[in-house]
C-alpha cells in the first residue's frame, strides 16, 4: 500500500520533471531557430516574381512583423493549447503535417527498434553467458563491425545489391518509398506492399543498431555474472539456462531496457538518414526541408516532436524502471 | 627505491598497461589499423602525385573502373579515388579527433563540476545536460551546421557541442562514485579543498573513463562527420570521406552501378570507426576503474 | 502490381520536389505549377514547337489603342470536371480575388500588380484594364479556377485545395488523390476541350533520392525520370527500353558579381569587393575562365556553353556577342588587363589590390547544388593560377547574404519563361529595394540607366519582332556591364521507358524537354506503348519479384525454425556441461 | 557413518605460474546432528572449501580428492545427480546475504523456488511452505512479499537460513553467516542456527574467522591456515588450549573482557598473511611463527596428536607436552 | 610469544580536556524527497564528550547509532545543528581556512584501509598528501620516511613506490596511520580502525595505537562496535544508543559493572560472557523516529521483565527523557 503510494509519488515527480523539460524545449526551440540567419519570407519568395506588397503581406500572414516578444508569447500560448502554428511553405497546420508524416516514421523506426532490441538482447545474453568463446567473439565482432558502418552507406549498398540488382542478384525490393502507389487497395495486399518496401530500410537500421543493445546487454550481464546470487541459484540445483533466464537476465535487463527506451525516443529523429536514402515519407525529410527555409513553425514543431519523443520515452523508462527493479521503488 | 619513485612507478605502470593492452587482440588490431591509416594520411602529400583536389586536367577519365593505373578507379572528374581516399583520411581523422576531444572536454568538465559540487548549481548543470540529451544529436548538429558557415571547424564544433552530454553523465556518475569513497573523506579530513579533491583524486580516477570515452567518441564523431558531409552539410571544398560519398551519390553512382566510387569511402569510414571502437573497448577494459586495474 | 481498375493505362512519373500546395494561389514550386498546368486551363498557352503564344482558355485577344485595355474572348467548349461550363466570370473572379485579397496574391500577385480592373461583361468576354502598358498580357501564367467552388473558401492563406477529391478543374487531367511526399494521382479528363489525353492516369511518385528514381525506372516501377546526372544518363543510355532525352533547358547558370548593393534611396550597403567595380577586373576574371572546360568536363556535355542572357531555346530572343565583344577564354589577355589596371603580382604570386592587400573574392554558392560546388572548385583553381584567391562560401540558404549584399561573386541561375520580361525586370533600377532594410525584386543590384531605358521600351512594345530586337540590345548591354556572366545553359536530362511510352511531345518539338514545359504538351500527348498497362505491368517483373520475396521469406522462416530447434536441443545438452 | 567425509581435497585456481592453491589436502568429517566449525584468517580457503562441497566453484578451479556426501562422491557425480543433491542434500547460507539474494525477486519467491524444483510442489504449496519457513526463523510470513532491499541485514540473513532449510537438507553449510552483522543480531542468528541444528538433526558446517563465535556454536573446530587444516579438535579445547602456534595466536586475538592480561595489551600476530600464490616452503606458518625451529622451513608437518585433538606442528608430536 | 604492547601508562580521567563535544546535535535532512516520513534523521542527538590529552576513549554502540556521524562532526566534516565542538578550549570555526588549520592537529583514520587509500596513489603520495595540502616546508621525504617508520613500516623506502593493492590489509592501515602521523597531530579520531582486518592483524594495529600514545602523547577517540577492543585499549568507554551517549566511564566501570540495561545486554551476548544472555528483540530503531521518554525503553529488558515497575520508574521510563550524560555517568532512570 505504501509502496503503491510511493510509486504514485515517484510517478508524479517524474511527470513534473518531464513537464519542465518539455517547457524548456518549448522555450529554447523558439529562440534556437530565430538565430538561424535568413528571412523565411525572402527565402520563400527568392527566385519568383514578387512585389513589395506581396512580401509585406506574407510577413503579416506569418506574424513576422510583430516584435519578438509578442511572437514569443503568442507562440507559447498557442503551443500550450497544442496549436503549433501554420507551416510557411506548406500552408497547412504543422500538427496536421506532422500527423500525416509521423505514422510512416513510427512504423519504420519503431519496427526497426523493436527488431534490433530483440535481436540484441537475445544475442547479447547468449554472448555474455558464454563469454570469451568463439561464438561470443564472432558475435561481438560482427556486431561491432556493423555498428561502425555508416547507415546511409549500408542503405546505398543494399539498394545497389537488392533493389537495382548486381550481377546474378535480382532487384528484389523496391528502391524507395513506402508503397507502390499503384496498389491503392487496403487490407492485406497493402500491408504486404508496405512490408515489402520496409525490408531494406529496416534491415539497414537493424544491422547498424543491434550492436548497441547487444553490447549493453552483454556487458551488464557480464557484470551480473560474478553475482553471488547466481551462485545461490546454482546451489539450489537450477539448470544453467534457468539460472540465466530467471535470475541473471532480469537483473541485467535494467540498463538495457533504459537504452531501448532511449532508442525509441530517437525514433522520430533518428530516421533522417534512412528516410533520405530510402525516400521514406516520414518526418525526417520534412525537417530537412523545413530547416532550409527556415519554415519556423514547422521546424519548431518538429523539434518539439523530436525532443518530446525523447522526453516521453525517458519518462516511460523512468516509470518502467521501478517495475523491473524493486530497489528503485519507493 | 631511490631517485623519483613516483615517476619510475608511473613508467612501470604505463608498461604494465601496455602489457595488459597487448592481451586484447582486437585492440591491437584496431591500433594497427589506426597507425597504418594515420601514417598514410600524414604521408598523403608524398604518396599522391599532383594535386588531387584539382577538378580539371585530371589524370583519368570520369568514372573509370579500377585498373592498374587507378587501383580504386576514378571519380566523376577523373581524379584517382585512391588519392582522394588518402587525402580524405586527413580530414576524417582530424575532425574525429578534435570533435571527440572537444566533446569529451566539455563533458568531463561539466561532469566533474556537477558531481563534485552538488546543490542547485549541479542541478542546473544537469538540467542543461538533460536538455542536450533529449535533443536528438543529429538534429541539433544539422541545425548548427546549417546556421554556421560551411567549413571543417563548423563540423567539429557542431559534433563537439552536441555529443558531450553522455560523457557528462558518465563522468558525473563516476565522480559521485569516487566522491563516496573513503579516501575522499580522508583527503577532506587532511584539509584538502575542492581543488585538491577534484584535481588529485577525482580527475585521475575519471581519466580512464574519459580516455575510453574519447576513443569511442572519435569513432562516433567520424561517423557523424561523414553523415553531415553526406547530408551536404560539410565543406564542399574539402575532401573528406563523407564528402566523397555524397559526391558519389550526387554523381549517380548508386543507380549507374559505379560501386567502386561508393565502396571505398564507406569501407574506410567503417574501418576507422571500427578501429577506434576496438581500441576504445580495449582501453576501457584495461583501465576499468571498477576492476581497480591500471592503478 | 496493377491498379484496381484492371487495364487502365497509367503513366508514372518520378518527381523529387515536394508539392508545397495544391492551391494555385499559394503554389510556387515547379512541381506544383506543373500539376496546375495539367489541372487548370490558363488564358493562353505556348506552342509546343517554338513557344509562341497560342490560345488557351482564351480563343483570342486584342488590346486597345491606349495599350491599357485588353479584351479576351473566352472559349465556350471548356467545362469544369463537375460539368459546369468555364466562363469569363471564372477568370474575372480569379483575377479579382488576387487583386482584392492579398492572401490570394501570394503566388501570382506579380501578374496582377499592374491591373486596374478586371471585368467579365458576359460569359464569353474578359476585360482587363491596366495601369501601364504591359507586354506580357499574352503570358499570364495564372490558373483560372472555378468560381463556384472557390467562392466558398474562407482564408486563402491556409486553404490548400486538398480537401475533397477529385479536385474540380478543366485541364487535361483531374487531380484525384494526393498523399504528401508519397504520390499524386491524376486521371485523364475525357472532356478536355483540346482532346482527351491518351493515358488514363498520371501518377506522380515522390522519390527524394535520384538514384532511387533511376532504379525505379530501370525496374519499370516508373515510366519517366527527370533531373538525371551525367553518370545516370550515361548508364541509362545503354539500357534497353529506355530513352534518354538530353535537351537544352530553360535555365542559365551564371556568375553574378556584386556591383555594390544599393537601395532606391541611393544608400549603399553590403560588403562587395571594391576591385570588382573595376570593369577591367571583371573582364579579366572572365577571360580567365574556360567555359568550354566547364561544359565539357564538369557538366560532361549536358549543357551548352553560355553566352547571352536568354537560352538559345527561345530562338526569338536569343542573342550572342560578336567576336570582338566576346570575353573568350584568354588567360594571357586577362593577365595583361589586370597588369594594366594596376593589379600586379606580389612576391607570392598573388595579385594585389589598390588597398595593398592580395585579392581574395568570396564566392557564394548553394551547398545543395552539385553544379555550384563543381564549378566553384574549377574557378578556385583557375583564378588561383592567375594570382587571385577565391573563398567558397557554400550555404543551404543563400538568400540572407545575397539580399544583404554580403558577397563578391555568386552563383546565379534562373529558369526563363517564354516571355522574358521577368528575367529582365530583375536587373532594373526599379527592382532595387526601397531602403537598405527592404527587399527588392532585384537579382544582384544591377542598376544601369541605359538598360532601364531599353526595358521601358520593350515592356510597352506589343510587336513581337520589334520587342525581340530591344530584348537583344538589353542582353548586349548586360553582357558589356560584366555583372552577369552566363557560364552555361544546363540541359534538362530526362529518361523514359519506351516500352511504357510510345510517343511523347517535347518542347520545343525539336530537341526539347518533357518535365516542366511551358505547357502541358508532354503528358497530354504521351501515348502508351503497345501492350503497356501500367508500370511493371507489361514485363511482370514486379509480380515475380514478390513471389521471389515470398519464397525467400519462406526459406528464411524454415531455416530460422530449424536453427531454433537445433539451438534448443543444443542447449539441453550444453546444460549438462554447465 | 558420517554425513560428510572430505578426503584429501585440493583446489587450485588457475594454472601455471599464477596458480593459486587455495585448498591443499583437507581431510574433515562430520556426523549428522553435529556442528563443525572452520576458522582461519581471510584468504585461507574457507569459502573455497564450502563452494567445493557442491561443486560451485568457477571453471578456473581444479579439484581433486573426494567429497563424500552420505557416501556418494560429489566430485564424480553426473550433473543431473549433482543438481538433485544441491539444496536437497546440502544447502548453503552464504556470507553476504545482500548479494546472495536476487534483488529483483521477492524473498518468498526465492524460498519457494527450490521447493518447486526439488519437491515438485505446486506454486501455491511452495508459497505456503515458504511462509512456514519464514515463521520458523522468526519472521512474519507476510515478509515473503518483500524484496531483499526492504529487509534489514538480520532479516535477510534469516531469509537465507529459511531458504537453506527449504528442502530439509541433511547438511547445511554456513559461510560466515554473521559477519557484517551487529553484535545483537549476530547473537540472534547464532541462537537460531544452534537451535535448528539441535532440533532437526542436521549436520552443520560453519565457517567463520571469529574463533569465539565458533567455539560457542560448534562441537568441533578446525583451524585453517593457507589452505590446510592446521589444527582440529573439540571446540572448547581448540579455543582455550590450542596446540598449534597459529591456533594460539588466533584465540589470543579475542580479548576476554575482565581478563586483566588483555587489558591495555592487545595481542596479534606479527607479519603478514601468506600470499597464496607464493607460499613459503616447509611449514607455511614458519615465517610468522615465534617458536619456529630450523626444520620448520623444510618440512611441512602432518596433523598429529591424540585422536580427538590434533595439530600440524612439529612441536605437537607424540610428546604433546612440547607445546610452546 | 605474543607481541606485548608498550606500557599502558594511561593518563586516565582528570587529564586536561583537549577535544570536546558540547550538546552536539547533528541531523540529516530526510533523504527521500516526498517520502511519507519526511522527518530529519537525528543521527547525533545530544552528545557531550570529552577527550583528554593523551587519553584513549572508546565509543561503542550498535550499527547506525551515530558513532561515525559523531566522529565526522568532531572533525568538522559535518556541521552540527546545534552544540559545538571545541579544541583546546576554543570552539571550532567553520571557515575553510580555520578548518584546514584545525585538521592539521586533529586527524581521521577510517575503517576500511583499502578504501581510504586512493588506488592510483603510491604509498609515498598517500602519506605526503597531508604535507602537500598544508604546504609544509621542510624535507618531505624525511618526513614521510619518519611517519612510515613510526607506523612500523620499515624500512620506509621500500614502501615508497608501492600501490595500495600491493599491500596487505594491516600494512594499508599502517599507511593510513602514517598519513595521519606525518602532520604530527594531537588527536586521532579512528572510526572502526580495525573492523575490516583479520583478528590476528587487529591486535598489531591496536598495539601500534597504544605505542604512539606512549611515545607521542597522542589522544585518540576510537569508534568501535567491539567491546573487547575497548577493553583492550581504552581508558574510558562511552556507550552510544540512538544518537546519544547512555553510559560513560572508565573501561573497568563500564565493562565490568555496567549500569545501563543496554550496556548490559551488549555485554551479555558476547560468547564468553558470564552474564545470562539477553538478546534484545527487534532491529535497531530508526533515528528519524526517536521514541519519547527514554529512547531505549521499547527494547529495554529491565522494563520488559517488570523490574523497572518494581523499582517504580516504569512511568518515567516511558515518558521522561533521562537526559544527556555529561562526564562519567549513566542515563537511565532505573540504574
Ligand atoms: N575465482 C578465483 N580465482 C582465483 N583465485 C581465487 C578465486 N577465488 C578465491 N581465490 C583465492 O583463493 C584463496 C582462498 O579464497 P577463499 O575465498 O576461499 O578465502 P576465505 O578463507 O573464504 O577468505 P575470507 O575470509 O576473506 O572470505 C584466496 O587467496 C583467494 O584470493
Ligand atoms: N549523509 C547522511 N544522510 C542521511 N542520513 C545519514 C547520513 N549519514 C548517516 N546517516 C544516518 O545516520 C544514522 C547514524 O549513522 P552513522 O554512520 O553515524 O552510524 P554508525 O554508528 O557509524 O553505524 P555503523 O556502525 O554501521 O558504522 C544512520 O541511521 C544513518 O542512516
Ligand atoms: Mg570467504
Ligand atoms: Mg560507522
Amino acid at each position: 500500500m505504501t509502496a503503491a503510494r510511493g510509486y504514485l509519488r515517484y510517478t508524479a515527480g517524474k511527470l513534473g520533471g518531464a513537464a519542465v523539460s518539455l517547457l524548456a524545449v518549448l522555450v529554447t526551440s523558439f529562440f534556437l531557430f530565430r538565430i538561424i540567419p535568413g528571412d523565411p519570407v525572402k527565402a520563400l519568395t527568392h527566385g519568383t516574381p514578387t512585389t513589395a506588397g506581396q512580401l509585406a503581406s506574407l510577413r503579416r500572414q506569418f506574424g513576422l512583423d510583430e516584435p519578438l516578444w509578442r511572437q514569443f508569447t503568442e507562440y507559447c500560448a498557442k503551443a500550450l493549447t497544442g496549436d503549433l502554428g501554420i507551416s510557411y511553405q506548406f500552408r497547412a497546420p504543422v500538427g496536421e503535417l506532422i500527423a500525416e508524416k509521423a505514422p510512416a516514421t513510427l512504423l519504420l523506426t519503431g519496427v526497426a527498434v523493436l527488431v534490433y532490441s530483440a535481436v540484441g538482447l537475445w544475442l547479447g545474453a547468449r554472448s555474455a553467458w558464454r563469454h570469451g568463446g568463439l561464438g561470443d567473439r564472432i558475435n561481438t565482432g560482427v556486431a561491432l563491425t556493423l555498428w561502425s558502418v555508416p547507415s546511409f552507406w549500408l542503405g546505398l549498398l543494399l539498394i545497389i545489391t537488392f533493389s537495382v540488382g548486381v550481377g546474378p542478384v535480382p532487384g528484389l525490393f523496391p528502391t524507395g518509398g513506402m508503397e507502390s502507389g499503384d496498389a491503392t487497395g487496403t487490407g492485406l495486399g497493402y500491408a504486404i506492399d508496405v512490408a515489402h518496401h520496409m525490408v531494406l530500410p529496416v534491415l539497414t537500421l537493424v544491422a547498424v543498431g543491434y550492436a548497441q543493445t547487444l553490447l549493453v546487454m552483454r556487458s551488464s550481464l557480464l557484470d551480473e555474472m560474478g553475482g553471488d546470487y547466481l551462485t545461490t541459484a546454482r546451489a539450489k540445483g537450477l539448470r544453467d539456462a534457468v539460472v540465466r533466464r530467471r535470475h541473471a537476465v532480469p537483473n541485467a535487463l535494467l540498463p538495457t531496457v533504459t537504452m531501448i527506451f532511449i532508442n525509441l525516443g530517437h525514433v522520430a529523429a533518428g530516421s533522417i538518414l534512412v528516410e533520405t536514402v530510402f525516400s521514406w515519407p516520414g518526418v525526417g525529410g520534412l525537417f530537412y526541408q523545413a530547416l532550409s527555409v527556415p519554415d519556423l513553425p514547422l521546424v519548431q514543431g518538429l523539434f518539439m516532436v523530436f525532443a518530446g519523443a525523447m522526453i516521453l520515452m525517458n519518462l516511460l523508462a523512468d516509470l518502467v524502471y521501478p517495475l523491473l527493479d524493486p530497489r528503485v521503488r519507493r | 627505491m631511490s631517485g623519483s619513485p613516483a615517476r619510475a612507478r608511473r613508467l612501470e605502470a604505463a608498461a604494465r598497461l601496455w602489457r595488459a593492452y597487448r592481451a586484447h587482440r582486437a585492440g591491437l588490431f584496431g591500433l594497427g589499423v589506426l597507425v597504418l591509416i594515420a601514417a598514410a594520411a600524414l604521408a598523403a602529400p608524398l604518396l599522391v602525385e599532383g594535386d588531387v583536389r584539382k577538378v580539371t586536367g585530371t589524370p583519368g577519365g570520369p568514372l573509370e573502373p579500377p585498373s592498374a593505373r587507378f587501383p580504386l578507379g576514378t571519380d566523376q572528374f577523373g581524379r584517382p579515388l585512391l588519392g582522394l581516399l588518402l587525402w580524405g583520411a586527413r580530414i576524417s581523422l582530424t575532425v574525429g579527433l578534435l570533435a571527440a576531444a572537444l566533446s569529451v572536454a566539455i563533458g568531463a568538465a561539466v561532469g566533474i563540476v556537477a558531481g563534485h559540487y552538488g546543490g542547485w548549481f549541479a542541478t542546473l548543470l544537469m538540467r542543461i545536460t538533460d536538455w542536450f540529451l533529449v535533443m536528438p544529436t543529429l538534429v541539433l548538429a544539422i541545425v548548427l551546421a546549417t546556421v554556421m558557415s560551411r567549413d571543417v571547424w563548423t563540423v567539429i564544433v557542431a559534433i563537439g557541442v552536441t555529443s558531450w552530454p553522455t560523457t557528462a553523465r558518465l563522468v558525473r556518475a563516476q565522480t559521485i562514485a569516487v566522491e563516496s569513497r573513503p579516501y575522499i573523506e580522508r583527503a577532506k579530513a587532511l584539509g584538502g579543498g575542492h581543488r585538491h579533491i577534484m584535481g588529485r583524486h577525482v580527475l585521475p580516477n575519471v581519466l580512464p573513463l574519459v580516455l575510453a570515452q574519447t576513443t569511442l567518441g572519435i569513432s562516433a564523431a567520424i561517423l557523424t562527420e561523414a553523415t553531415l558531409a553526406f547530408l551536404g552539410l560539410g565543406d564542399p571544398m574539402v575532401i573528406s570521406w563523407g564528402g566523397m560519398l555524397q559526391e558519389a551519390r550526387e554523381a549517380g553512382a548508386v543507380s549507374s552501378g559505379h560501386w567502386w566510387y561508393l565502396a571505398p569511402p564507406g569501407l574506410a569510414i567503417a574501418l576507422v570507426a571500427l578501429a577506434f571502437t576496438l581500441c576504445g573497448r580495449a582501453i576501457e577494459k584495461v583501465l576499468d576503474p571498477r576492476l581497480g586495474v591500471g592503478r | 502490381a496493377d491498379g484496381g481498375d484492371g487495364d487502365a493505362k497509367v503513366l508514372t512519373i518520378a518527381v523529387s520536389q515536394s508539392v508545397d500546395s495544391l492551391s494555385p494561389f499559394l503554389a510556387q514550386r515547379l512541381v506544383s505549377t506543373t500539376v496546375h498546368r495539367l489541372a487548370y486551363e490558363y488564358l493562353t498557352n505556348y506552342d509546343a514547337r517554338d513557344g509562341h503564344t497560342i490560345p488557351g482558355l482564351a480563343t483570342g485577344w486584342k488590346s486597345s489603342a491606349s495599350k491599357l485595355t485588353w479584351t479576351y474572348a473566352i472559349r465556350k467548349n471548356s467545362h469544369w470536371s463537375d460539368g459546369r461550363r468555364t466562363t469569363a466570370h471564372d477568370a474575372a473572379w480569379t483575377f479579382n480575388k488576387m487583386m482584392s485579397d492579398e492572401k490570394a496574391a501570394t503566388a501570382n500577385g506579380s501578374f496582377t500588380a499592374n491591373f486596374r480592373k478586371v471585368t467579365a461583361p458576359d460569359s464569353g468576354t474578359l476585360v482587363i484594364e491596366l495601369k501601364k502598358p504591359q507586354a506580357t498580357m499574352t503570358a499570364l501564367d495564372v490558373p483560372i479556377v472555378p468560381k463556384h467552388i472557390w467562392e466558398k473558401v474562407g482564408d486563402f492563406s491556409v486553404f490548400n485545395n486538398d480537401q475533397r477529391y477529385p479536385i474540380v478543374g478543366n485541364g487535361p487531367f483531374i487531380i484525384t488523390d494526393f498523399k504528401v511526399d508519397r504520390y499524386l494521382r491524376l486521371k485523364a479528363n475525357r472532356d478536355f476541350w483540346r482532346g482527351a489525353p491518351k493515358f488514363d492516369e498520371l501518377l506522380l511518385k515522390f522519390y527524394k533520392d535520384g538514384d532511387a528514381a533511376v532504379a525505379a525506372l530501370r525496374k519499370g516501377e516508373v515510366s519517366f525520370v527527370q533531373g538525371l546526372v551525367p553518370a545516370q544518363a550515361a548508364a541509362l543510355k545503354k539500357t534497353a527500353h529506355i530513352k534518354v532525352n538530353d535537351a537544352p533547358g530553360r535555365r542559365f547558370l551564371a556568375l553574378a558579381v556584386n556591383p555594390g548593393a544599393r537601395a532606391k534611396d541611393g544608400r549603399t550597403f553590403g560588403t562587395g569587393h571594391k576591385a570588382l567595380l573595376d570593369p577591367a577586373v571583371r573582364k579579366a576574371l572572365f577571360h580567365a575562365v574556360d567555359r568550354e572546360t566547364i561544359v565539357k568536363t564538369l557538366l560532361q556535355d549536358h549543357a551548352v556553353e553560355g553566352e547571352g542572357y536568354i537560352p538559345p531555346r527561345y530562338r526569338a530572343y536569343f542573342w550572342k556577342p560578336g567576336p570582338e565583344q566576346r570575353r573568350a577564354y584568354n588567360p594571357r589577355k586577362a593577365a595583361t588587363l589586370l597588369d594594366r589596371a594596376g593589379y600586379r603580382k606580389n612576391s607570392d604570386g598573388r595579385r594585389v589590390g589598390k588597398d595593398g592587400k592580395p585579392l581574395t573574392f568570396r564566392l557564394l554558392c548553394h551547398a545543395t547544388d552539385p553544379a555550384d560546388t563543381k564549378i566553384g572548385k574549377y574557378l578556385y583553381d583557375a583564378w588561383r593560377e592567375f594570382g587571385i584567391e577565391t573563398r567558397m562560401e557554400c550555404r543551404d540558404n543563400v538568400s540572407d547574404p545575397w539580399l544583404k549584399g554580403h558577397y563578391d561573386l555568386a552563383f546565379d541561375g534562373w529558369s526563363v519563361n517564354p516571355d522574358p520580361d521577368f528575367v529582365l525586370a530583375i536587373h532594373t533600377c526599379a527592382a532595387l529595394p526601397a531602403t537598405p532594410r527592404d527587399t527588392g525584386s532585384t537579382d544582384n543590384f544591377i542598376c544601369d540607366r541605359k538598360f532601364d531605358e531599353l526595358y521601358a521600351r520593350q515592356i510597352a512594345e506589343y510587336d513581337p519582332v520589334k520587342r525581340a530586337e530591344v530584348v537583344k540590345r538589353m542582353q548586349s548591354r548586360l553582357y558589356d556591364l560584366g555583372y552577369m556572366n552566363i557560364l552555361a545553359y544546363p540541359n534538362a536530362v530526362e529518361a523514359y521507358r519506351t516500352d511504357h511510352i510510345g510517343s511523347i511531345t517535347t518542347m520545343p518539338e525539336a530537341a526539347g524537354n518533357l518535365w516542366g514545359q511551358d505547357g502541358y504538351w508532354s503528358w497530354w500527348s504521351a501515348e502508351p506503348a503497345a501492350g503497356h498497362g501500367g508500370p511493371g505491368g507489361s514485363d511482370g517483373s514486379d509480380g515475380s519479384a514478390t513471389e521471389v520475396v515470398v519464397g525467400i521469406g519462406a526459406v528464411v522462416a524454415v531455416v530460422a525454425v530449424a536453427g531454433l530447434l537445433i539451438a534448443l536441443r543444443r542447449r539441453v545438452t550444453a546444460d549438462d556441461r554447465e | 557413518m558420517s554425513l560428510l567425509e572430505i578426503r584429501d581435497l585440493r583446489v587450485t585456481y588457475g594454472a601455471g605460474a599464477a596458480a593459486v592453491p587455495a585448498v591443499r589436502g583437507v581431510r574433515l568429517s562430520l556426523a549428522p546432528g553435529r556442528a563443525l566449525g572452520i576458522a582461519g584468517e581471510s584468504g585461507c580457503g574457507k569459502s573455497t572449501l564450502a563452494l567445493a562441497l557442491l561443486r560451485l566453484l568457477p571453471p578456473s578451479a581444479r579439484l581433486s580428492g573426494e567429497i563424500l556426501l552420505d557416501g556418494e562422491d560429489v566430485l564424480t557425480m553426473r550433473w543431473g545427480r549433482l543438481r538433485a543433491v544441491r539444496w536437497a542434500g546440502a544447502s548453503i547460507v552464504f556470507q553476504g546475504a545482500m548479494h546472495s539474494l536476487n534483488a529483483v525477486r521477492t524473498a518468498g519467491d526465492q524460498i519457494a523456488e527450490p521447493i518447486e524444483l526439488h519437491h515438485g510442489a505446486t506454486p501455491g504449496a511452495a508459497r505456503k511452505r515458504a511462509g512456514e519457513l519464514l515463521a520458523q526463523v522468526g519472521l512474519p510470513a507476510g515478509r515473503a512479499a518483500s524484496y531483499p532491499h526492504e529487509l534489514s541485514g538480520g532479516q535477510r540473513q534469516r531469509v537465507m537460513i529459511a531458504m537453506a532449510l527449504a528442502c530439509s537438507p541433511r547438511l547445511i553449510v554456513a559461510d560466515e553467516p554473521t559477519t557484517a552483522l551487529d553484535v545483537m543480531i549476530q547473537a540472534q542468528i547464532l541462537r537460531l542456527i544452534g537451535g535448528l541444528v539441535a532440533e532437526q538433526d542436521i549436520g552443520l558446517l560453519m565457517i567463520s574467522h571469529d574463533l569465539s563465535v565458533l567455539a560457542d556454536v560448534c562441537d568441533r573446530l578446525a583451524v585453517m591456515y593457507a589452505g590446510r587444516v592446521v589444527e582440529e579438535g573439540p571446540a572448547r579445547a581448540v579455543y582455550s588450549a590450542a596446540l598449534h602456534p597459529y591456533g594460539q595466536a588466533l584465540s589470543a586475538a579475542f580479548p576476554r573482557i575482565g581478563d586483566p592480561a588483555s587489558r591495555g595489551a592487545p595481542r596479534g600476530l606479527p607479519g603478514d598473511p601468506p600470499d597464496p600464490s607464493a607460499l613459503p616452503d616447509g611449514c607455511t606458518f614458519h615465517p610468522r611463527c615465534a617458536v619456529a625451529l630450523e626444520g620448520c622451513a623444510r618440512d611441512e608437518p602432518e596433523l598429529t596428536g591424540d585422536g580427538a585433538h590434533r595439530a600440524a606442528c612439529v612441536r605437537v608430536g607424540p610428546s604433546a607436552e612440547g607445546s610452546p | 610469544m605474543m607481541t606485548t604492547p608498550g606500557p599502558g601508562a594511561s593518563p586516565g580521567p582528570g587529564a586536561s580536556p583537549l577535544l570536546t563535544a558540547e550538546g552536539l546535535y547533528v541531523a540529516f535532512p530526510a533523504r527521500r524527497r516526498g517520502g511519507a516520513a519526511a522527518r530529519p534523521v537525528r543521527a547525533v542527538d545530544g552528545v557531550d564528550l570529552t577527550i583528554g590529552a593523551g587519553e584513549i576513549v572508546a565509543l561503542v554502540g550498535e550499527s547506525g547509532c551515530g558513532k561515525s556521524t559523531l566522529a565526522r562532526a568532531l572533525l568538522g566534516l559535518v556541521r552540527p545543528a546545534s552544540g559545538r565542538v571545541a579544541f583546546a578550549g576554543r570552539p571550532l570555526v567553520y571557515t575553510p581556512r580555520a578548518l584546514k588549520a584545525y585538521r592539521r592537529r586533529v586527524q581521521l583514520v577510517l575503517q576500511d584501509p583499502g578504501g581510504s587509500l586512493n588506488p592510483r596513489h603510491t604509498v609515498y603520495e598517500a602519506v605526503a598528501e597531508g604535507l602537500r595540502i598544508h604546504g609544509c616546508a621542510g624535507d618531505e621525504r624525511a618526513a614521510v620516511a619518519g611517519a612510515l617508520a613510526r607506523a612500523e613500516l620499515r624500512p620506509p623506502e621500500r614502501f615508497f613506490g608501492r600501490y595500495p593493492y600491493e599491500l596487505s590489509g594491516g600494512q594499508r592501515q599502517r599507511v593510513v596511520i602514517a598519513g595521519a602521523l606525518v602532520l604530527e597531530p594531537e588527536v586521532i579520531v579512528a572510526d572502526e580502525p580495525v573492523a575490516s582486518l583479520d583478528a590476528s592483524v587487529r591486535g598489531e594495529i591496536l598495539a601500534l595505537l597504544l605505542r604512539l600514545r606512549a611515545e607521542l602523547g597522542l589522544s585518540a577517540l576510537v569508534v568501535t562496535h567491539d567491546l573487547g577492543l575497548a577493553w583492550n585499549i581504552a581508558d574510558r568507554v562511552a556507550v552510544m544508543y540512538l544518537g546519544r551517549i547512555v553510559e560513560c566511564g572508565t573501561a573497568e566501570e563500564v565493562l565490568l559493572s555496567p549500569r545501563h540495561p543496554y550496556t548490559r545486554a551488549l555485554l551479555s551476548v558476547l560468547p564468553e560472557s558470564p552474564l545470562p544472555p539477553v538478546v534484545l528483540a527487534g532491529e535497531p530503531p530508526d533515528p528519524s523516529r526517536i521514541p519519547p521518554g527514554c529512547r531505549f525503553h521499547a527494547r529495554c529488558q529491565v522494563l520488559a521483565s517488570g523490574e523497572a515497575e518494581r523499582a517504580g520508574v516504569d512511568l518515567r521510563c516511558r515518558s521522561e527523557d533521562p537526559g544527556m550524560v555529561r562526564g562519567p555517568g549513566v542515563a537511565c532512570h532505573w540504574a
